[in-house]
């Protein structure tokens, strides 16, 4: 018995330890981390929707926030949302800015990983740019007949890419033409 | 039927697409080291669902019910392993004595999976991809049916393997990994698959 | 600082847990188990990596005591586990009286065999003798096949310029697995002190033995070596000579009777020069002129 | 006319063209026969005569040494002038009596016993035991063992195996065509022994005219009947012979015909039998087919037990081109000989010679795995993971995928195009396993 | 052995990924670019010296039986550690090596120097010890991801190496290509041993 | 002592048969497919091809001259090997994608393991599936006509008589891309993917893909030349029905089944058929399945294989990333042949069921 406890005793002392030095550890740099993240998208954000300078959340777009930008004269610049699909081996986030009469602003390819080479060329700038001043109506891949040229060998992807922001504009266009701007809920994120 | 669905896909998407060894990189070590004898990854490859299964339930429950609520999410990798080192030691030691014939069938293949990646890495991908507690445990169990299967597929060639006149030099461990190459070519052509 | 507090009991928690369950567990559940694998997983590193091929550090120990496994499998052990192995499994080479392989026959190549027929087949001693009883005409001789030295692992086994298998002693084993591969049944483990083999096996009456030995050097059961040995070492074993190796003491004395050198003394020549020497040096006292006899003896023996 | 037959096999040319219409021929006496002890499966036969005896023609000058033994009869009259060490038809060298001939080839007396189907079953046995009678259609079982089923296994029917799938052979085909009658009546023998129902004939399809003497002769015997069989290698083969003529299946792992109530007999055998039974006459000549490309002559004959094989090739008048490979038995499963001093033996039922380049050397290359072998093996083995196993001498796994279920009957040699030599190396493994089985 | 041994033998004689065919997950599915694997590299030697410091001076006060629960604990505190302090100050590189920090703790290569060597030896040793392993094993993660990126993406470190001309070979950087490196590099290792 | 005889086991004859003669009659079978190849896309496909089979003999006399084993090259395995990579290339294809893709296929496919006769994978699929890998634009892009003339009533795409209101999304160049792209798009109505699929299984359609006048790899357009081809194999026994068949068959159950647009068993009995001679399956089934080396000896295991390549072919044509299975479904059966083998050992003759 008093074996056993003293093996419990050693392990205790371990973790015991082990975990203090963790903990303290991490109050350390969650901070940091937080910050980065919150940082990230907030560049994300002002990328894609540089007149911008504050963001007001207005609603959810698969649990992801819609926000609002407002420019420095407090009026509407536009919104940012993040679309989100899979597509050929993973699901592809894009943070898209949008004008406030609903065309693409900007996009910013937040997250994949699709295939080297192909599927991931998305995130080059000359394809991201394919999609600035497209409305819903042609945010189609030019093989479905819409105006964005696919990537060669890998129109899977520009097809997701295409469609989650062709969505996204859909589901904004519907809750913001129903309610009047003024009248919208609205509050400071506070993240 | 939407459920089924559901795990329809999950179980392709775990067992082929993304199979965990060929195009996920986890378990490569026993996938290396216990191929040699078909009888030996037929052991080992139980050995693993049985685990992963468990690892699945038990770490999705730690990080739920308690590293969740108090807010110690940073010690996930030391709770996990921890969880998943003791659980096969106890599992191990069970069977041991009280179903000999099975541990010797499957038994003797438990402690090395402490070290598999591929069970801590499918606990640490079910909070990751945020699956409820019933996708978790079946993520785990697709994930060691993936596993198993091209385990085995690989131990029937490297059986077959055994008697070729295999240059010297690519004998063991540089021709399993050919092998293991050209099954990820292979298994490519499972990429994009959607149902 | 309540998340510190919190993760120290968490995990303090968890670690006597588990570590109390696992030392309950251990003993509630314990199985007798062969000392030497404890002893051996005690050794092993103990992190499972299956870098054996075993399934795991215990599975590995277990191989090594009940199924002779290889000792040398452990790549995170490195050399001082396989030390630590080897001592368990008292497996120290004793080589006190080393054997090895003598081939008893001295026949064996193209060159030196008569043949009944030119064998077309597999090229293993087995395959051949069990066609019409082996190409060669003597019934007893090698097949030259090569059975011997394929089963060799350690490469102790040559040819000769003749197509003769020579013993390279130093590099037998004396393992015997060329004694199981031949199909003749040729070979014997013989200690490596003791110098003079009868390299003939043939049970043919001597007169055949004698006709289809391509070598030459067939025992024609003359039974002049059982007569010569001093010490009773030679039998006559159904018309083939055979050495008692308990008895023999090396004195080479059969292979100077033997009329048709079946009895083989790799010594011969030492003894010769020897002997050369010591008449050399009683002639040399007698007569001085005798020299070149002497070199003529000499070079005979090379 | 529906041929019957059984799953594989091979379609080799049957080259039988050579003999084909030779009338059989008796070989001169002999000056010298030398009579091995192992003419059949069993025991060796003892010798009962000494090195300068005088035997008569048809005498007993061995006795069979336990009940699985035969005995062996002078096949010429004259002096007993060796018992060594002589060639034997199947390449081995073995024990044998020597006999030189005194050109009188006196015989002892012969019975003639007209009422021999009243005869008693055991006088019968007896007979036919005393005759030294084996199978002649190869293998050489002693048939009085053959004869003697276990009684829990009764043999409702007798298959006479005429089928000579052998390409070149047609010593038996010769038999059929020139002594049918003699054949039925051993046939009849056979059934009154083992009181069998029903007595069938099975023969090749390439030998139509056979067919339909045999046809034509048992027209009024209801319980005889001809099987007309696909020309096919091996369908002489006792389980394919019977597959094809009953539909039964003998059990693999050491089954015999009699599990499935079934009795094979040669042809050759069947006309031994009615003579040991109506004459008392012992087995001393066969009929056997000398073949060949370069035989001069090709000939059915019938000779002495014992006689040299270069008896025969003179009588043959010799060969065209040099010898490249001396074949006793049929191209598929007889043996390749060193040297044409050998005597014949009651097995022996070809002597076929080949020129250089028919005798010329293939090497072995890698197995391809293209299942050929598979394809066409009668007994449903994996030839090809036999040998492959054999060669890694995996005993456990050579064992398990059947080894010793294989026949020997060489089609799956036949058709390797990696000229593998199967056989060989199931040969090894059959010799392994059986020493592993025995300890 | 002299201490210099203990050092360089990790790097070349014992290598622990082309000798020792340990930890193969990390390098397979890291060696996709060179900066991925220098990163994935610094982490591990981290995680290896530190806990063989750690293990060697603890070694003594370890009962036999609790020996491996300890050292994952101690491994998985230095991984956690790493996990957090890369998170905080080089997310993006974080980001790509993902599942993988956290799977340093079940790395072969690590639990297995901690038992075999650090659980033995002296502090300095062990030190020695776990950095030249580390660096044997970022050297031979460096080399995979330098023909893999090489040939599969045209560049190394991310610059173009190659002329425009060249058509990268796609399937270098896809999980195929990493084993048949991979093989290709051991079978080259075998060639030279002989 | 005089006379010396050859002595061997039994038998002593032998069929006359080999290795390189099996090898090279493979070779003439596949004659007629390079020869419509030549026909519709040109001298190009001829050099294609001759650059792969270049490649591949080089590439194993090489590698067998490093290894220090006999060099084996007219056997003739290389050539094929060589020719059915070149098969597996599009026309327009640079000339060192069949160089690079019989140089893996020898290397590493096939000399790796030890040789003709050890390799697990099949190598010119192997090397196919490298290709792909490694640069899919480049295989999957640029069907080029130079049909001399205009034969049939059709074009060398995918579709004929297609109608204008058809959206660009289905003008791929092969008619498998075009089922593919019908499934990846949500932007054309299910009338009109009616009509596409009518048009696919017309019988203007599947008589162009008969006669190979469609866009394709090489080797794989011709229909009818390959069965000419796979005639003459089987009529001297080298490919075997079980695994042709078995293949074929499966597949056109199970498109039968599965292949419409509305549900199950909503195709027309046509689609089967469309489905058999589109894209590569003919020469799958007939001369890559049939590959002796890389699949099953049993019988049984030959059958399980050739319903395992049918099942997997249909997954992946029906529901894959790519449009076209034959390739993947080989190799990935191939993987699997070791343990068809072990566990489809043939029931001995006469042996007792338990
Ligand atoms: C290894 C591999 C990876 C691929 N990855 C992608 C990808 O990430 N995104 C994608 O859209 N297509 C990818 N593809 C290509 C698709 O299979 C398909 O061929 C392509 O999307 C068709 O597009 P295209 O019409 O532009 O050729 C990949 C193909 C291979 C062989
Ligand atoms: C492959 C093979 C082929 C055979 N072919 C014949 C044949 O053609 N004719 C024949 O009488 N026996 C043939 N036999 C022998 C028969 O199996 C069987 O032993 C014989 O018919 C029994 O009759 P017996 O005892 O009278 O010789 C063959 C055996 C084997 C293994
Ligand atoms: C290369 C190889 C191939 C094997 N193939 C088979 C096979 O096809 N069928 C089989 O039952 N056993 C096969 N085995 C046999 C196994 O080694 C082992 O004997 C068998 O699986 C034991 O199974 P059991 O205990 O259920 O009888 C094979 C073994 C090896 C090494
Ligand atoms: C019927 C038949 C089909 C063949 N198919 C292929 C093939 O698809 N791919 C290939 O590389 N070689 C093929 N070969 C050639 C040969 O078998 C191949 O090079 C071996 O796989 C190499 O070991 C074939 C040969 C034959 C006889
Ligand atoms: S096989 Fe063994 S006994 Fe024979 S020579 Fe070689 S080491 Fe010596
Ligand atoms: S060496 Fe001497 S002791 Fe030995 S057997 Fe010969 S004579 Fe006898
Ligand atoms: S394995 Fe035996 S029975 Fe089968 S074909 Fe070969 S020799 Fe005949
Ligand atoms: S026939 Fe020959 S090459 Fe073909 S599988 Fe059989 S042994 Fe192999
Ligand atoms: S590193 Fe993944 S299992 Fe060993």
């Amino acid at each position: 018995m008093k074996y056993f406890l003293r093996l419990g005793f050693v392990l205790l002392v371990i973790t015991t330890v082990a975990s203090g030095i963790l903990a303290y550890i991490n109050s350390l740099t969650e901070p940091i981390i937080k910050e980065n993240q919150r940082k990230a998208k907030e560049e994300a954000r002002m990328e894609v929707l540089p007149e911008a300078v504050s963001f007001d959340s207005i609603s959810y777009l698969n649990e992801e926030v819609i926000y609002a930008g407002k420019n420095n004269e407090g009026k509407l610049a536009g919104y940012t949302f993040v679309a989100s699909l899979y597509g050929y081996s993973s699901d592809v986030k894009t943070m898209v800015g949008v004008t406030p009469d609903f065309k693409v602003n900007k996009i910013k390819i937040i997250e994949q990983t699709e295939t080297p080479g192909l599927g991931a060329n998305c995130t080059k700038p000359e394809f991201q740019s394919l999609f600035e001043g497209k409305n819903e109506t042609v945010m189609l891949v030019d093989k479905d007949g819409g105006e964005i040229v696919s990537i060669t060998g890998a129109t899977i992807t520009t097809r997701t890419i295409a469609n989650s922001i062709r969505t996204g504009l859909k589901f904004l266009r519907k809750i913001e033409v129903q309610s009047e701007p003024e009248e919208i809920h609205r509050e400071e994120v506070t993240e | 039927m939407e459920l089924l669905a559901k795990i329809f896909a999950m179980a392709i998407a775990a067992i082929f697409v993304q199979n965990f060894v060929l195009a996920r990189f986890l378990g490569l070590c026993p996938y290396i080291g216990v191929s040699k004898k078909l009888d030996s990854a037929l052991g080992m490859g139980m050995a693993v669902i049985f685990v992963m299964t468990m690892a699945s339930t038990f770490t999705w429950l730690i990080q739920t019910y308690l590293l969740v609520p108090l807010k110690i999410e940073f010690l996930q990798t030391i709770a996990f392993i921890l969880t998943i080192a003791s659980l096969v030691q106890l599992v191990e030691m069970i069977i041991q004595k009280t179903a000999p014939a099975l541990y010797k069938a499957l038994g003797v293949f438990l402690p090395l999976i402490t070290t598999n990646c591929a069970v801590l890495g499918v606990a640490i991908l079910n909070i990751n991809e945020e699956y409820t507690f019933i996708f978790a445990i079946l993520n785990g169990l697709f994930a060691g049916l993936g596993f198993t299967l091209v385990l085995i597929l690989m131990a029937g060639i490297r059986e077959r393997l055994e008697r070729a006149e295999l240059p010297r030099t690519m004998r063991g461990m540089p021709i399993a990994m050919i092998v293991a190459g050209c099954m990820a070519l292979a298994f490519l052509g499972f990429s994009g698959l959607k149902f | 600082m309540s998340i510190i507090l919190y993760s120290i009991a968490t995990l303090g928690t968890l670690g006597v847990i588990y570590g109390i369950g696992l030392a309950f567990a251990s003993k509630k559940f314990h199985v007798d188990i062969d000392p030497k694998i404890e002893q051996i997983n005690e050794i092993l590193p103990g992190v499972n990596c299956g870098a054996c091929g075993y399934p795991g550090c215990s599975g590995y120990a277990e191989a090594v005591v009940k199924h002779g496994a290889e000792i040398n499998k452990c790549a995170p052990g490195g050399d001082e586990v396989i030390a630590n192995i080897a001592k368990i499994m008292g497996m120290e080479a004793t080589s006190a009286d080393k054997k090895i392989a003598v081939i008893h026959c001295q026949s064996g190549g193209a060159n030196n065999t008569f043949f009944r027929y030119k064998y077309h087949g597999i090229s293993t001693c087995k395959a051949a003798v069990l066609v019409s009883s082996g190409p060669n005409l003597c019934n007893y001789g090698c097949v030259f096949q090569n059975d011997c030295i394929a089963a060799c692992q350690f490469d102790a086994i040559h040819l000769d310029e003749n197509g003769m298998r020579i013993v390279d002693k130093n590099n037998c084993t004396g393992c015997g697995a060329c004694i199981i591969a031949c199909s003749r049944n040729l070979i014997e483990l013989v200690s490596i002190k003791k110098r003079v083999h009868v390299l003939c096996t043939s049970h043919d009456k001597g007169a055949v033995s004698r006709k289809v030995c391509g070598n030459k050097t067939a025992c024609i059961a003359c039974s002049l070596c059982v007569k010569k040995c001093p010490v009773e070492a030679i039998e006559m074993q159904d018309n083939v000579a055979v050495i008692i190796y308990d008895k023999c003491i090396n004195c080479g004395q059969c292979t100077d009777v033997c009329p048709t050198s079946a009895i083989f003394d790799p010594l011969k020549e030492v003894r010769a020069k020897k002997k050369a020497e010591a008449k050399a040096k009683a002639e040399a006292i007698n007569k001085q002129p005798e020299e070149q006899k002497t070199t003529e003896i000499l070079e005979d023996t090379k | 006319m529906g041929f019957k037959t059984f799953p594989g096999g091979v379609h080799p040319h049957d080259s039988k063209e050579y003999s084909k219409n030779k009338p059989v021929e008796i070989l001169p006496l002999p000056i010298k026969v030398v009579i091995p002890l192992s003419q059949h499966i069993g025991a060796l036969s003892k010798p009962i005569v000494k090195v300068g005896d005088e035997v008569l023609n048809g005498q007993k000058i061995a006795e069979s040494s336990g009940f699985v033994s035969i005995p062996m009869h002078a096949s010429i009259s004259g002096k007993v002038t060796g018992i060594d060490k002589f060639n034997h038809p199947t390449g081995i060298i073995s024990m044998a009596i020597e006999i030189t001939g005194d050109e009188q080839d006196d015989r002892i007396e012969l019975t003639d016993e007209i009422n021999y189907l009243e005869l008693p079953v055991d006088e019968m046995k007896n007979r036919i035991s005393e005759a030294g009678i084996c199978g002649m259609g190869g293998a050489g079982f002693p048939t009085h063992v053959k004869l003697s089923p276990a009684a829990e296994k009764p043999i409702d029917t007798i298959i006479l195996n005429g089928v000579e799938c052998e390409p070149y052979l047609t010593a038996d085909y010769r038999i059929m065509m020139e002594q049918p009658d003699d054949i039925i009546n051993g046939l009849k023998i056979f059934m009154k022994i083992i009181n069998a129902k029903k007595g069938i004939i099975g023969i090749e399809a390439n030998k139509p005219d056979a067919i339909k003497l045999m046809k034509n002769k048992l027209k009024k015997e209801s319980d005889l009947e001809v099987i007309g069989l696909k020309l096919k290698y091996p369908q002489g083969a006792e389980k394919q012979l019977i597959y094809a003529a009953t539909n039964r299946k003998v059990p693999n792992k050491g089954g015999l015909p009699m599990d499935v109530g079934v009795i094979v007999q040669n042809v050759g055998t069947a006309i031994a039998v009615y003579e040991a039974v109506r004459y008392k006459k012992p087995l001393i000549e066969r009929v056997i087919t000398v073949s060949g490309k370069i035989v001069r002559n090709p000939k059915n004959i019938k000779a002495r037990i014992g006689t040299f094989f270069s008896d025969l090739l003179e009588f043959c008048d010799g060969t065209t081109e040099d010898i490249g490979k001396i074949i006793s038995g049929g191209p598929m499963m007889g043996f390749a000989i060193p040297s044409l001093e050998t005597p014949m033996t009651k097995g022996c039922s070809g002597l076929l010679l080949f020129n250089k380049k028919e005798g010329h050397k293939e090497d072995e290359s890698v197995c391809l795995r293209c299942g050929r072998c598979v394809d066409v093996c009668p007994m449903d083995l994996v030839p090809s993971l036999i040998a492959h196993n054999v060669k890694h001498e995996d005993w456990i796994l050579v064992e398990k995928f059947g080894v010793m279920d294989c026949m020997k009957c060489g089609s799956c040699s036949y058709v390797c195009p990696s000229h593998i030599k199967l056989i060989q190396w199931i040969n090894i493994g059959k010799l392994k396993i059986n020493e592993l089985q025995k300890k | 052995m002299s201490v210099i041994k203990e050092f360089t033998k990790g790097i070349v004689k014992e290598n622990p990924v082309f000798v020792m065919a340990l930890g193969l997950c990390p390098v397979l599915a890291v060696s996709s670019s060179v900066e991925n694997a220098i990163g994935m590299g610094a982490a591990a030697t981290f995680v290896l010296v530190f806990s063989n410091i750690f293990i060697s001076l603890i070694k003594g006060f370890i009962p036999r039986k609790i020996r491996i629960p300890s050292y994952i604990v101690v491994i998985a505190s230095f991984v956690t550690i790493v996990d957090m302090v890369m998170e905080a100050y080089v997310p993006a590189l974080h980001k790509n090596l993902g599942l993988f920090i956290p799977l340093i703790v079940v790395n072969c290569i690590i639990l297995g120097r901690a038992e075999a060597f650090a659980g033995k030896n002296n502090l300095i040793r062990s030190i020695l010890d776990g950095f030249g392993m580390g660096l044997g094993f970022t050297l031979a993660l460096i080399v995979i991801a330098s023909i893999r990126e090489i040939l599969g993406a045209g560049q190394f470190l991310g610059y173009n190496v190659l002329p425009a001309t060249f058509k990268p070979m796609l399937v270098a950087i896809l999980a195929p290509g990493a084993f048949l490196v991979m093989g290709l590099l051991m079978g080259l290792m075998n060639l030279k041993k002989k | 002592m005089s006379d010396v005889y050859a002595v061997s086991a039994a038998p002593h004859i032998k069929q006359n048969i080999s290795v390189s003669s099996v090898m090279w009659q493979v070779v003439l079978a596949l004659t007629p497919a390079l020869l419509v190849g030549i026909f519709f896309f040109g001298i190009q496909s001829f050099l294609l091809t001759l650059y792969g089979v270049v490649a591949a003999i080089v590439t194993e006399a090489l590698i067998q001259r490093l290894r220090k084993v006999p060099v084996t090259i007219s056997d003739g395995s290389a050539v094929v090997t060589g020719i059915l990579v070149a098969f597996n290339i599009n026309s327009a294809a640079p000339w060192w994608l069949p160089v690079i893709g019989s140089v893996f296929a020898i290397a590493i496919g096939k000399q790796i393991f030890g040789g003709l006769g050890f390799n697990i994978f099949n190598p010119a699929l192997l090397g196919r599936a490298f290709l792909v890998a490694s640069w899919p634009t480049l295989m999957t892009a640029g069907w080029k006509s130079t049909t001399p003339v205009a034969l049939f009533k059709s074009s060398i795409n995918g579709l004929v008589n297609l109608p204008s209101n058809v959206p660009a999304v289905v003008t791929s160049a092969t008619p498998l891309g075009v089922v593919k792209a019908l499934r990846d798009t949500t932007q054309i109505s299910s009338d009109m993917a009616e009509t596409v699929m009518n048009n696919l299984t017309s019988m203007d359609t599947l008589q162009n893909l008969f006669w190979g006048n469609i866009g394709g790899v090489i080797g794989e357009v011709s229909a009818a030349a390959l069965l000419l081809g796979a005639a003459y194999l089987a009529w001297k026994h080298i490919i075997e029905w079980r695994i042709p068949i078995s293949y074929i068959a499966t597949v056109f159950i199970l498109t039968y089944i599965f292949g419409g647009i509305n549900g199950l068993f909503s195709a027309s009995i046509m689609l089967p058929f469309f489905h058999i001679f589109s894209g590569g399956l003919i020469l799958g089934a007939f001369f890559m399945a049939t590959d002796m080396v890389t699949s099953p000896v049993t019988k049984k295991g030959r059958i399980i294989f050739g319903m395992g390549c049918g099942i997997l072919t249909v997954v992946i044509r029906l529901a894959g990333g790519y449009p076209e299975g034959v390739s993947y479904s080989i190799l990935l059966m191939n993987i699997t042949v070791p343990l068809i083998d072990r566990y489809t050992i043939p029931r001995i003759f006469g042996e007792v069921r338990k």
